[in-house]
């Protein structure tokens, strides 16, 4: 492969975004998890981004800034349930928070 | 004209809903004024489209919506308005109009008053719906609902328990009857693939015999149950402990005359098969002898009334029964009347007795509410058939038709019945306004009833005298063309003017001596009652324990039903249900128990089943689904 | 290339900007009304709801007119989604301002913050509903969650409510990337966002063939997932039981209405209009998650004793059958009998639903729990309100005349029509074990006895909203034929 | 160019390496700082792909506040009880890296064979060069097209804001004692209720007290109205 080729950015996009779910899978730490919520964010980004330069248009670079001011708004909203959790109990373990169930 | 016929019905129940959202808060009192200006405008309504069908003879209908629109089951709501409807719309809201004005007077400082004013327009409004509706479905539903209504204010002062338990037994009773009605109006649908009346009734004929006198019987079963006709009649007299007004507007006037309605509404089903019309004719005859002779041993003045309004729903079945279609429509209407009357007159006694419905504690009364006496008086002779009043044309008309119809022995019922009816009036008349003051004096003070009250009688009794006169001369009177198109094929037998004299004859000198036996026992005291009952002993008996009815009911129907629960309950419910459930029922509980478990609380196991979810959702579909493998 | 100003068309987005200034307004009252006596927002809130509402008597719905380079369509399918959610937030509002007042009175909720989130979060709803491309749906839906999430754990101290807003919030996002990552991939493969255009060049693609490709595929399945999540659909439902346990309860009923409706305004525009030429593929997607959903829901929620718990579980149940009218989306059924019964359907939900989440508020407010012996007796104790809960329960297991009746029975004639008996007999079947639970309710509050204590209380704006609920759910099912008409009015807007 | 494709191959190879890095470290700082490498060799993708703004929005917003702000809660969240997360259910692990697995291979698929079918735009290297380079073009297409998503976006963060604002407030009555963290709720909510004799019964004098002369709305479980930690605390100090 000589040229930069879609194929590259969608397997590192891909790659990207599956890291981050198995991380959201298989860790136990609020804050991780929401770290990898950001990641696949971000992967989604990767697409969007490169699929505007593969049809060299902008919507996918303006849809990708869109999604970074929503992701920043879930940030703001996500850390201030983990500070109330934190307040009410001082873990950020989610195994830990399990009194709703069945 | 009929671009705003929806403004009829819809008016009550705005003021309905009105009175009921904020009655409570704001409106107070205030909320009889909004139901009676309602009503008012609906009764002003109904005029001119009175008179438009009696000027133009032609039907007028308007389509409101489409109640069910999907599928081949396509409902319309259209309101729908012939000769019979306008009759019913006059009498309903005007009848109601004077009961709201009525119950002004009468309801005055009761705490629940906004309640009251705001389940009686909703009564007016479904009762308009009944008459006015074009297919049975909705005739069903306002059907219920009114029944529903009539429930509300039976059990108006909840609190009372004969309240509440009279509600209930009304409700109850009326089921039964509804249960058949409901079935019939299936097999309506069922025979005739269609509820339009215009429908079923343009193909009558293509049923069989058998399956008409079916639905014409379980179209009855529901007037049974609604009019109080043998053997469901036992929830009317128990329904008296609503308040006063409600019996004279929906016990009397308006809503226990729906059955016969209804029997008159499907004449083109009903007529078809002689059979049914026996039958009815039977029922009706029995229930207006048998209630008739309670009502001659009732104490309780409202009770007397009640029987009698039984009695008198009978006089209008076996009329319908006998084929004097238009004779009991014309009841229906004279009876509104003067029922009306009688019961708001009895309401103004009650009310200026301070509460008291036994007459053995009143007696007298004549000359402390001479105006009450008056219109009482009207309505009682009325009733009894007394020349040239409207019961009288009414009355006669029907016996009339009994002979016309080829039933010589409902006939003979009839007359008796009708001696019967004079004698229980009148008594009613003699034992509460003349006589001797059989109350306490100090503790009672009679006393006339409020302006607001006595009007309505006024006007009342003003219709009670001249009512009748539409129906003259008889069988050919105004009235008769007026209903004729509602009654296509109805046979008009040439009635010989000695004829109807004769019968004339024999109606007066049977009401007149019922009057004369009363006024010798209650006046004159030549008479005395305790002998008469004495001499006919078992019979008094019989009749003063209203012919054993509840008794027979709890012994045939009451008891076995909580026997046969009782069985449901021990063996159906302990054998067989418990053994399903612990079948089927348990695999279910098991099954939800089971899968509840997957709800962890954990938040990992969550996201995995999302994860898990996509990708076998998307695995499937890329093998199965896509063109990866074409 | 010259900057292009625009000038879009105001007007038709009135109803979104009335809102948007009773946010604001709602924030002033925040700051000039003293700390310990808001209730008046309240009124505030209904007053912008109400003219919201009002406000959409000015715009010609049926001229399908768009605006923002075709980003917001004024179609009537975006009118139906305003007044159901609209609807849904006067009846939020009503039943939760006591709620919130008597809680706010310890210093724990501040009802204009309260009052803001609904508001923002029916926003976003009416954004989705309105919307013309992927960017407005991905943003009204993000609106109307984060606004949720934090509604959720509105009742900051107790420990259930922050879990329910971490579960949600988690999941959400989760579920939101996975939305995003589908929008991507459905831009990767049509090279627009904008959904007409996505109908098109689907249309162009699948032209003449079976089966999509893969890419497509992924597509599509990837942003079903995303939406899948927001309407609870099994399996990615497991937020729902406990989020809507753990808030409070108010929100529970406001949550289990509006989220939903926005989820399924997505799965309209996005599924039937934007890949309509794909509609092979999703129908049977979306026809197996009917029937898992709907089984799941109601099954499990018979072993349940905590009543929003239960609730929570027969909306899952209601999703499923909704999820039916959907499925019965094809090019034999008219748009109006499949589309247009998902859309009565949710219109008949938000009153029996609301009201029977605002019937637990109601207990509470009289010392009642939540869980199912708190309606012992209710029959004697209050039996208003015991009618009033019949009422939505009767209709929830769709006994006729009530509304929930002729949703579940236009659900189920579309399901026929478009040959699918097998999902019709599901719908019945899922009804008749849902009767168990419902009824149990019923039962609880006839035959058993009162027990435990009793405060009086009253709750006049909670007592309205109630009576206005049962009142609908009754006469709604007697005017369902004009109801349906709106509903299925939707389809002039469609262009498939 | 096989340059750009050398440099490419080497900046996602950082990230997916530094990726990974972020989801293993045991330490959730250093996965933060892992994840700050991977946020800056996907900004560099950006300039690749013709994107500089959204390279420095990336930048800015991303490794400038998001993470900051994690970095900032998490040292909140006392760091030094933070408890080990890693080895504790290895069966999740497991299936998590194989539903990685099977999905990234089933993206692959969808990769491999995809067709393209969209029409080229004209924002080419040369035709964004044309309006002044990418914020330029940007910003064109932003404010022409793309009006309702702007305000619509910044009512979103608007309600972040107020959200964030109302979880992140410390209630007004706190009072900051420190035993107060230990106190958990007991779980109210079982389905069988079978605990519903753990809760404290609250006394209606004990009600009085708190609420002073105001009536109070009580809940028997699973509320707010009972279960605040003053009254848990009255509950367990009786």
């Amino acid at each position: 492969m000589n040229e930069l080729m879609p194929e590259h950015f969608m397997f590192l996009s891909a790659a990207l975004f599956i890291i981050g779910m198995v991380g959201v899978l298989t860790r136990r730490n609020v804050l991780v998890i929401f770290m990898c919520v950001e990641l696949m964010l971000t992967a989604v980004n990767i697409s969007f981004i490169g699929f505007a330069w593969e049809f060299s248009q902008l919507t996918g670079q303006i849809f990708a800034l869109f999604i970074i001011a929503i992701a920043a708004a879930e940030a703001v909203i996500g850390l201030g349930i983990i500070m109330a959790l934190t307040r009410q109990r001082d873990t950020v373990d989610i195994d830990e928070v399990r009194e709703l169930r069945q | 004209m009929s671009s705003w016929l929806f403004l009829i019905p819809l008016l009550p129940l705005a003021a309905a809903v009105i009175n009921f959202l904020f009655g409570r808060w704001f409106l107070q009192h205030a909320s009889q004024w909004i139901a009676t200006l309602a009503v008012a405008a609906s009764f002003v309504l109904s005029i001119p489209v009175f008179l438009q069908i009696a000027s133009d003879e032609q039907s007028i209908s308007q389509h409101l919506y489409t109640w069910i629109p999907a599928g081949d089951f396509n409902i319309p709501v259209t309101l729908f308005v012939d000769q019979l409807t306008a009759t019913m719309l006059l009498v309903v809201s005007g009848v109601g109009l004077l009961v709201h004005i009525y119950s002004i007077g009468y309801m005055h400082g009761d705490p629940g008053i906004y309640r009251f004013f705001s389940y009686l327009p909703l009564f007016v409004f479904s009762m308009l719906m009944l008459v006015l509706a074009d297919n049975f479905l909705v005739l069903f539903v306002f059907w219920e609902a009114v029944g529903l209504c009539s429930f509300l204010l039976i059990g108006f002062w909840y609190r009372r328990r004969s309240a509440a338990s009279a509600a209930k037994k009304a409700f109850i009773v009326n089921r039964v009857g509804d249960f058949g009605f409901g079935i019939g109006i299936l097999l309506i649908f069922v025979t005739y693939g269609t509820i339009e009346y215009a429908g079923v009734f343009g193909q009558v004929g293509d049923a069989t015999q058998t399956t008409i006198t079916v639905i014409a019987l379980l179209l009855f079963t529901g007037a049974i149950g609604k009019s109080a006709q043998l053997p469901l009649f036992v929830w009317l007299p128990d329904a008296m402990e609503g308040p006063t007004p409600v019996s004279a507007l929906i016990h009397a006037a308006t809503m226990v005359t729906a059955g016969i309605f209804v029997i008159a509404r499907a004449y083109p089903i009903v007529s078809q098969s002689a059979d049914a019309m026996l039958v009815i004719a039977i029922i009706g005859a029995a229930t207006a002898f048998i209630a008739a002779t309670i009502a001659v041993t009732q104490y309780d003045i409202k009770k007397v009334v009640a029987y009698s309004t039984v009695s008198q729903l009978g006089f209008m079945a076996f009329a319908l029964g006998s084929g004097a279609w238009i004779a009991a429509i014309f009841h229906l209407v004279t009876h509104a009347f003067f029922k009306g009357l009688l019961f708001l007159g009895a309401g103004s006694v009650i009310h200026g007795m301070h509460e008291e419905q036994d007459m053995r504690k009143m007696g007298g009364l004549k000359k402390y509410m001479p105006l009450t006496y008056w219109t009482f008086l009207i309505g009682a002779a009325a009733n009894a058939g007394i020349i040239p009043l409207a019961g009288f044309w009414s009355k006669d008309e029907i016996i009339l038709g009994t002979w016309l119809g080829d039933q010589p022995i409902i006939m003979v019922v009839a007359f008796i019945t009708a001696f019967f009816t004079s004698l229980y009036m009148f008594r009613a008349v003699f034992m509460t306004f003349h006589g001797e003051e059989r109350f306490d004096a100090e503790q009672v003070h009679p006393h006339e009833s409020p302006r607001v009250m006595t009007i309505p009688l006024v006007v009342l009794a003003f219709f009670a005298v001249t009512v009748g006169f539409i129906g003259f001369p008889p069988e050919d009177g105004w009235f008769h063309h007026f209903l004729d198109p509602v009654f296509p094929g109805m046979p008009h037998p040439d009635v010989a003017w000695s004829t109807i004299v004769l019968f004339a004859a024999i109606s007066t000198v049977i009401a007149l001596s019922g009057l004369y036996i009363q006024y010798m026992a209650y006046v004159k005291r030549s008479i005395s009652p305790r002998g008469i009952s004495e001499l006919l002993g078992p019979l008094y008996k019989l009749a003063a324990n209203r012919w054993y009815l509840d008794e027979i009911y709890d012994v045939l129907i009451v008891r076995p039903l909580v026997a046969f629960s009782m069985f449901l309950w021990r063996f159906v419910d302990a054998q067989v249900i418990d053994g399903t459930v612990n079948g089927v029922g348990s695999l279910v509980t098991y099954t939800s128990n089971q899968w509840r478990r997957a709800q962890t609380g954990l938040i990992a196991n969550y996201v995995f089943a999302i994860a898990l979810g996509a990708v076998i959702i998307i695995g499937a579909f890329m093998i199965f689904g896509s063109n990866l493998f074409e | 290339m010259p900057l292009e100003l625009v000038h879009p068309e105001w007007g038709l987005i009135v109803p979104l900007l009335i809102m948007v200034g009773t946010i604001f307004a709602l924030l002033v009252a925040d700051l000039i009304l003293p700390r310990d006596n808001q209730g008046a927002v309240a009124w505030v809130a209904l007053a912008g709801l109400v003219a919201s509402l009002a406000s959409l008597l000015t715009i010609d719905w049926t001229a399908g007119e768009s605006t923002f380079n075709g980003m917001f369509r004024a179609d009537s399918f975006s009118l139906f989604i305003n007044i159901v959610v609209l609807v849904a937030g006067i009846l939020a509002v009503l039943i939760s301002s006591s709620y919130v007042q008597s809680l706010q009175e310890r210093g724990t909720m501040p009802m204009p913050e309260y009052l803001v989130l609904v508001m923002f979060s029916i926003l976003g709803a009416m954004l989705v509903g309105a919307a013309g491309d992927l960017l407005i749906i991905f943003i009204g839906i993000e609106m109307g969650s984060l606004a949720v999430y934090v509604l959720t754990g509105f009742a900051r101290r107790r420990m259930t409510s922050i879990e329910g807003a971490l579960k949600y919030f988690l999941l959400g996002a989760f579920a939101s990337a996975i939305l995003v990552f589908g929008m991507a991939w459905i831009y990767g493969s049509t090279g627009t966002t904008s959904i007409p255009e996505i109908s098109q060049q689907v249309g162009a693609i699948m032209a003449g063939e079976q089966l999509p490709e893969p890419a497509l595929l992924l597509a599509l399945l990837l942003l079903a997932v995303g939406l899948a999540f927001k309407i609870a659909a099994v399996p990615f439902h497991m937020w729902t039981p406990d989020a809507y346990q753990g808030a409070p309860t108010p929100v529970s009923a406001y949550m289990s209405v509006v989220p939903k409706v926005a989820g399924f305004a997505a799965l309209a525009r996005v599924l039937a209009e934007g890949l309509g030429p794909l509609s092979e593929t999703w129908l049977l997607l979306i026809a197996i998650l009917a029937i898992i959903t709907m089984f799941y829901g109601n099954v499990v929620a018979i072993s349940q004793r905590d009543v929003k718990r239960m609730l929570a579980y027969s909306s899952i149940g209601h999703t499923g059958y909704i999820l039916v009218g959907l499925a019965a989306f094809s090019e034999d059924v008219p748009i109006e009998m499949s589309i247009g019964s998902v859309l009565f359907y949710l219109f008949a939900y938000t009153f029996m639903n609301i009201g029977a989440f605002a019937v637990v508020t109601w207990l509470q407010h009289r010392g009642q729990g939540v869980d199912l012996d708190s309606f012992n007796g209710l029959g004697v104790r209050s039996p208003l309100t015991a009618l009033a809960m019949t009422v939505f329960m009767f209709s929830l297991m769709g006994v006729p005349p009530l509304i929930g009746f002729y949703a579940k029975y236009y659900v189920i004639l579309a399901a026929i029509e478009a040959e699918m008996i097998w999902l019709a007999v599901a719908v019945v079947l899922a009804s008749a074990v849902s009767a168990v639970f419902y009824l149990r309710v019923v039962v609880a509050m006839y035959f058993n006895d009162a027990e435990g204590e009793w405060r009086p209380q009253t709750t006049p704006m909670l007592g309205f909203g109630l009576m206005i609920m049962a009142v609908g759910t009754i006469a709604l099912g007697f005017f369902s034929g004009p109801v349906l008409d709106l509903a299925m009015n939707w389809v002039d807007a469609f262009d498939v | 160019m096989a340059a750009e494709v050398l440099v490419f191959n080497l900046l996602s190879g950082i990230a997916i390496v530094s990726a990974a890095a972020m989801i293993m470290m045991r330490n959730p700082v250093h996965s933060a700082i892992a994840l700050v490498i991977t946020f800056v060799n996907v900004a560099a993708v950006f300039i690749m792909l013709r994107a500089e703004f959204l390279a420095v929005v990336q930048i800015i917003v991303y490794t400038g506040a998001i993470l900051v702000l994690i970095l900032f809660v998490l040292m909140l969240v006392n760091p030094d009880e933070l408890p080990d997360f890693h080895g504790a259910r290895p069966m999740q692990q497991i299936f998590g890296f194989g539903l990685g697995i099977i999905l990234l291979a089933e993206i692959a698929v969808a990769i491999l064979t995809r067709t393209v079918v969209a029409e080229p735009g004209p924002w080419t290297e040369d035709g964004m060069a044309a309006v002044g380079g990418n914020v330029q073009a940007i910003g064109q297409v932003l404010y022409s097209g793309y009006v309702l998503p702007i305000q619509a976006t910044a009512l979103v963060l608007l309600a972040a804001t107020i959200g964030a604002l109302f979880l992140g407030r410390p209630d007004e009555d706190e009072e900051p004692t420190p035993s107060r963290r230990t106190v958990a709720t007991i779980s109210l909510a079982h389905t069988r209720g079978s605990d519903q004799d753990e809760i404290p019964a609250l006394s209606s004098a004990n009600i009085k007290h708190e609420a002073g002369d105001r009536d109070l709305i009580m809940a028997r479980d699973a509320d707010e109205f009972t279960s605040t930690p003053e009254d848990d605390q009255k509950g367990q100090q009786e």
